[in-house]
């Protein structure tokens, strides 16, 4: 077993948990830590901004969507909450964003893209494929007792 | 993590839009606000100053594009003026850029709305 | 029950967490997102930073010393971590950092106040006393399954 | 949250240390270094310019005395400089400064070290 010096000194494999109210309120300090934590396992500036707003992306729909409808809000008696796991490896940064509110049928949503939202001028819209464009793996998974859950993950590039 | 800062001036018949700190879904209604206040005095030249803009959100990229199309259907439009580089090159790759104009100098944006 | 909109609104009573790996590191992070909160609460700028410094030093001690020796660490299963919840409600801010290294025994350590060190210009030691000095209540205690807790309150002054 | 920066300039006989950001138990090994190899390099004499320090918790605090007591037995001293105000109504609360000498004026804070 790896005693606490080893593990303190072991810093790019890390875990860091946020659970925050349902606020975008929070959402500047979580790309505050996320674009540290990106900046500590090595990512260029240009794709620290680009993690920062996936990550951002992805609370964000959480406050403005995931507890929209009290109908189909499946987690009654809870708080709505955001809650954040990123995990820094070596060589990628996994980050998950979890919440207890509806289902979002993520995989069969496929909106048009970034360009073409542009030629017609949409003021809305952009942000899941602005996810899908900045990380290397965006999956969304729903489980009754976990809830939902949208993992983010983006790779180290050897230069 | 500067605070969302937005204040505005005139320039002639332009409207000079400043902002500064994290436009995100928080700060972006105060934003929506100033803009929807612009346009309903009239207003619908905007050169939006970006200089001390650290952080901007889909939802703020979003906007712009709104508020630019609405302009323009008024004679009008969105410019944006002294874009900090790492916000550039991220709505450059995007497209954004394609789309908005950018300028770099406060008089030349303010003279891409004089007539030829 | 209340809706979504009724708690996000009610802003004054929010609950944060926030669990790292036990490095110094973050300690940055949890003085920015302290310092926010005690913001919204409505604590003025000077109580702010002595919140701050209070929080920190907790969290301090918890790198510092918590997982110190292997010998004392009861929960050798874990990866050293700083876990701490922040409660905003209307008039009280209430901090709890907890661990799971070596026990403390918190209450019965009287050292010298500020003033008595700084007499014999002693380089430290000023971390417990500055925690107790700056909250209205510091309070340790121990639990073989959820470990070391120390909890920090400050009220918010009537003006 | 601006990173934790330190720098030296020699003024005479006294050094000059700049230091900005958090000083916090994470940067303050850097701190410690730093004055460390001053003293060892026989300078006693230092002005501590803290001008753009953000936050400084107990540990930094301690490491101020235990120098200043160390260079005050080497006929030296550690002396602050534009200590900012959040700060220094902070370490004024807990009686540092009656301790550690306070100054507002580079020029004085060199000139206090010279032999009246
Ligand atoms: N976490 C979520 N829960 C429920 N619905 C979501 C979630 N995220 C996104 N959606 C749905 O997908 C749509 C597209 O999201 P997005 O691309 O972020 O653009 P926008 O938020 O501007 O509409 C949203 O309008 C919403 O209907
Ligand atoms: N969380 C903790 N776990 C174990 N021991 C602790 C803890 N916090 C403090 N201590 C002990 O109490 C002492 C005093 O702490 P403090 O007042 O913060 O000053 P310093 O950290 O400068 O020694 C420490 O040296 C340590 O022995």
């Amino acid at each position: 077993m790896p005693t606490p010096e080893q593990i303190r000194i072991n810093k790019t494999t890390g875990k860091l948990t946020i659970q925050t109210p349902c606020d975008g309120f929070y959402l500047r300090h979580i790309r505050a830590i996320m674009s540290d934590l990106a900046r500590q396992v090595g990512f260029p500036e240009h794709e620290i901004t680009m993690i920062q707003m996936a990550v951002d992306e992805a609370c964000a729909n959480v406050v403005e969507h995931a507890y929209a409808s009290d109908k189909q809000w499946c987690w009654q008696h809870r708080q709505p909450e955001i809650r954040m796991t990123i995990r820094t490896e070596s060589g990628r940064l996994v980050i998950e964003v979890n919440d207890h509110g509806q289902r979002f049928d993520f995989t069969s949503y496929r909106p048009a893209d970034v360009a073409a939202n542009l030629d017609e001028m949409k003021p809305g819209g952009y942000g899941i494929p602005i996810m899908r464009r900045f990380m290397d793996e965006v999956q969304y998974s729903s489980n009754d007792h976990t809830g939902n859950t949208l993992r983010l993950v983006k790779y180290l590039k050897k230069s | 993590m500067k605070p969302f800062q937005i204040s505005h001036t005139e320039r002639g018949a332009v409207q000079l839009v400043q902002v500064g700190g994290a436009l995100d879904m928080h700060s972006f209604p105060r934003l929506e606000s100033e803009l929807r206040r612009l346009f309903n005095h009239g207003h619908h030249r905007l050169v939006l100053d970006c200089e001390g803009l650290d952080y901007i959100g889909s939802a703020g990229l979003g906007a712009l594009i709104g508020f630019a199309k609405e302009a323009r259907e008024h004679e009008g439009d969105l410019r944006l003026l002294n874009v900090p580089p790492h916000i550039y090159r991220i709505i450059e790759l995007l497209g954004f850029t394609k789309v908005l104009q950018v300028h770099t100098e406060e008089t030349a944006a303010i003279a891409s709305f004089q007539p030829k």
